[in-house]
């Protein structure tokens, strides 16, 4: 067994958490916007994903070892890729069902995983936020396998009750089956990485359901910054922490300056 | 083939109240093909009640909504380089001015590839989301092979769509040069917004023979028959790159995005940027002076 | 007035006159099969409409100022052209209302100008011929501004009551508003021209109508050759000769080896 | 990625009878992307009640159907070369032996393109035509907008496609060399009949590292995601050719045609070339020989 970290920070363990979740073979699309989603990628490249390709904005599967160069660009990295991608190759991937995993930092999001990333407010025509929108997660919170979430502050604003407006489509009532029932290819969010928690969703009903506690964070702290009730294992264990060779992997050679910190 | 070169006040009567106008591509830095030369001229013109329709409503769309000449953006985001929504549309949305018709990559792209390619839709499964009541074009209808609900996403036929390329000739045959290799996002969208649009107005770095064009012809993206209005216009990226002509003017974009955080500062960037200068040449040289 | 030839032969002949309809400016669609239209569209642009562009294959508008010569093949001229042309190209060029014309030889045409060039024989799926099929006559007669028809042998076996199978769609019994009425975008078969006479439709029947006899034909040895009764004028001109300049621009310039008699 | 090579005979499993067939684009000499060594493998094999779909069904459907593979071809054209209807296809087809699924180059190209893209079908307006009744997968449908009849061109999507390429990796990684730049009907056809098939067979001329793909990325034409098995098989297009590797073989082309004139011939013509060498290589010597 790999030695356990017992130095690391919140946004380190949400990297492990999304790189776990990542298998060896799998195509991962990963967005402009999400660093840490693009450094979790390149720690399962460099730990147990050897093989994993994914789209990186305009290029398919370009070298990158680290985040934050210059010589790191989508522009640069492109002429090691596989192939340029321009957004109709995108579609046509994921609506061919071959794009398997994709991570997202939405606004909101609620006991379905419905995500928001685009307002505030009750009036969607006359929002009290008017954020910049949700790009691609609503193609694959519908289209991808699955879809991970994470969210670096874990409060009543975030985890809500019914999210303002649904960006990215969640579960239904009814349960996983009820996406299949109504020809929705995508299973849709898998988990949900807080920094006080992991949270997944109940097959049955699509509600989440809290999966286990980062270490030192009690079930109270979780329930009083979530808006609606989360179903509860039997035995809540406690979130396996990054490896020690995962930490330095992070900190030291993907992303040495530190963006994945980014709204932590 | 017809010689369609004309000014910039020319081409934008093409332009009518209550329209919709298809920006070709996003910019991605350093590239774009973003026609501001064209932006600016409608701001100058006050044209009213437009509809935007850009897959990333960036500084384009943002004059355009603080000058007063929108009702709508179409878009996959609006946001402001690294900055956050872009400051007008932001308030203006939040204010309830300006219609937002937020949509997805995929639902965008289908319905870029539908108008580009003359069909009246592309039918879209299981889109479920909360895009769908902001876009009254759009239409539910059962499969007409297994009876499950499907999304069909209306061609976009934008009513002009405007673009802003390296070279063209005189008649609207335009290449993109390097634009067209590293940006391809811009490769997929410029070419189908321009096909599917009604009228096109193309403004240009520059203004090159037929026979340069044949010289060539892999790297031609737009063809002249799909162009209505070709325009001269050095510079007319601007605070946009033009890879191989200019670089983006950060400087400028800071100035712009402080500007647009108020309605009455705003004001004065547009007398300044906008109406003072009376063209495009006296537009740049202005910028060139700074 | 141009001179009028009086040494000419009817392929020279319905050369002109398909180059004839060509109008300036206008966007031509040129299939591989056929080569007099071909030469017909060479002449058009030396003669009366310099600016017209035409998609040649997998190119538009070529540089091409003869046929018959390696150096005007396809792969060739290509490098001449505005832009290579994939099919997707010519199926949005067309779909979206931007090809003006096209010119066709089928096997078989009826009254209504639907033509065949599909299979000869009564059962479609047990043939007494088959042939190599329509290509893009389908979508032409159908998408493209209009379609001008040539016969080189005016026969019985041509000029058919009912065609064996539609591979082109002509006109609906109701005369040209039943294909606007029906959603099809094109004007379909506008002209068809014969070794023996020029013959268009009638704008409220939709039946084929002589226009005009060649010279020396006499209107008992069309109607011999037709299986079906044709509309006729009050007044049967004479069709229009070429021209001494168009003769020998086909005839020395454009086709010396003379392809365009392949079938005449 | 994973390492996809296989042998033909092992790739050719993967076609099952009664399955459809898809050929990634047609033959514009001289250059294909047409995979014959495929092709003779499956007549080898004896499969049977197979659906081919390809554009220009030529000598490859052909030969498929003389050798008794065939259910149904569907296409925009069948002709051998400039010789006519390919003489095994008129023959049977005449005799009600193999049935036609003839289309036009538009509502094919829809199909591959919606099939490409993932989506259920494209609709075409004002599709009137004999071709409709032969087409049992299409669908006749009111539009959702104006309630016109508009078609529902069904997505292709082969069980299997093949496609031979100049270079590719052994993950399926393919770059089609001088072929992508002049067959622009190969351009658009080949890449997205490869991502509609549920499984996708690849020989190649040459199986190159995965670095030299990346040194040219904008030269490849598939991605490894769509490919199922990768075959290193030179002459693997024969008898046509491949831009770069070797010129069409028309004395072998004149052969094939006299052979398939008649059903006895052309048992010979198979016995010689298809089930007399092992594999693509000895039929490469054989052919090399004459």
């Amino acid at each position: 067994m790999p030695d356990a970290s017992t130095d690391y920070t919140v946004d380190e363990l949400i990297v492990s958490l999304i790189a776990r979740d990542i298998r060896d073979h799998e195509l991962v699309q990963q967005g402009g916007g999400t660093l840490l989603g693009t450094v979790a990628v390149l720690l399962a490249r460099r730990t147990h994903a050897p093989n994993l390709t994914y789209n990186y904005l305009t290029s398919m599967d370009p070298i990158v070892t680290s985040v934050g160069n210059p010589a790191d660009s989508p522009h640069v990295v492109s002429r090691t890729a596989l192939a340029p991608f321009d957004i109709a190759d995108i579609v046509n991937m994921c609506l061919r069902g071959k794009t398997d995993v994709f991570s997202t930092m939405p606004a909101q999001i609620d006991r379905y995983g419905n995500v928001n990333a685009s307002l505030i407010g009750d009036d969607q025509q006359r929002p009290k936020v008017r954020f910049p929108g949700g790009l691609g997660i609503t193609d694959w919170t519908l289209y991808a396998g699955r879809v991970n979430v994470y969210v670096p502050k874990h409060t009543r604003r975030v985890f809500v009750e019914k999210v303002d407006y649904v960006t990215g489509m969640g579960h239904f009532p009814g349960g996983f089956a009820e996406r299949v029932r109504r020809g929705v290819p995508g299973r849709g969010p898998r988990k949900v990485f807080s920094n006080l928690a992991v949270m997944g969703f109940d097959a049955e009903t699509g509600r989440m359901r809290l999966d286990s506690l980062h270490a030192g964070v009690r079930l109270e702290d979780v329930q009083a910054n979530t808006g609606f009730d989360l179903l509860l294992p039997a035995d809540i264990p406690q979130t396996e922490p990054p490896t020690v060779e995962e930490v330095d992997l992070i900190r030291n050679e993907i992303d040495p300056k530190g963006l994945r910190k980014h709204r932590f | 083939m017809r010689d369609k070169r004309t000014t910039i006040a020319e081409a934008v009567q093409l332009v009518e109240d209550g329209s919709t106008l298809g920006i070709a591509s996003p910019a991605v830095q350093p590239e774009a093909l973003i026609s501001m030369a064209a932006v600016r001229e409608i701001a100058r013109q006050g044209k009213r009640d437009l509809t935007v329709i850009s897959a990333m409503a960036e500084l384009e769309s943002d004059l355009l909504a603080g000058a007063g000449c929108l009702r709508a953006i179409q878009f996959w985001a609006c946001r402001f380089f690294d900055l956050g929504t872009p400051p007008n549309i932001r308030r203006m949305m939040q204010a309830g001015e300006i219609i937002a018709r937020e949509e997805s990559e995929f639902s965008f792209t289908l319905g870029v590839l539908a108008g580009g390619m003359g069909v009246e839709f592309i039918p879209l499964h299981g889109y479920f989301n909360d895009h769908l009541p902001h876009h009254p074009e759009w239409r539910t209808f059962p499969s007409p092979f297994d009876g499950k609900q499907l999304l069909a996403v209306t061609a976009v036929v934008p009513d002009v769509a405007l673009i802003h390329v390296p070279r063209a000739d005189k008649f609207g045959n335009a290449q993109f040069g390097e634009t067209n290799r590293h940006n391809t996002a811009a490769r997929f969208l410029a070419p189908h917004m321009v096909r599917a649009a009604k009228r096109v107005i193309l403004t240009t770095e520059e203004i090159i023979d037929n026979a340069e064009i044949r010289k060539t012809p892999e790297e031609t993206g737009i063809l002249y028959h799909d162009v209505d209005a070709v325009v001269h216009a050095p510079g007319g990226a601007h605070p946009h790159g033009v890879v191989g002509y200019y670089e983006p003017d950060e400087a400028h974009i800071k100035r712009y995005h402080a500007a647009a955080q108020d309605a009455e500062r705003f004001r004065e960037y547009l007398r300044a940027y906008v109406h003072a200068p009376a063209d495009p040449g006296a537009y740049r040289a202005l910028v060139d002076a700074e």
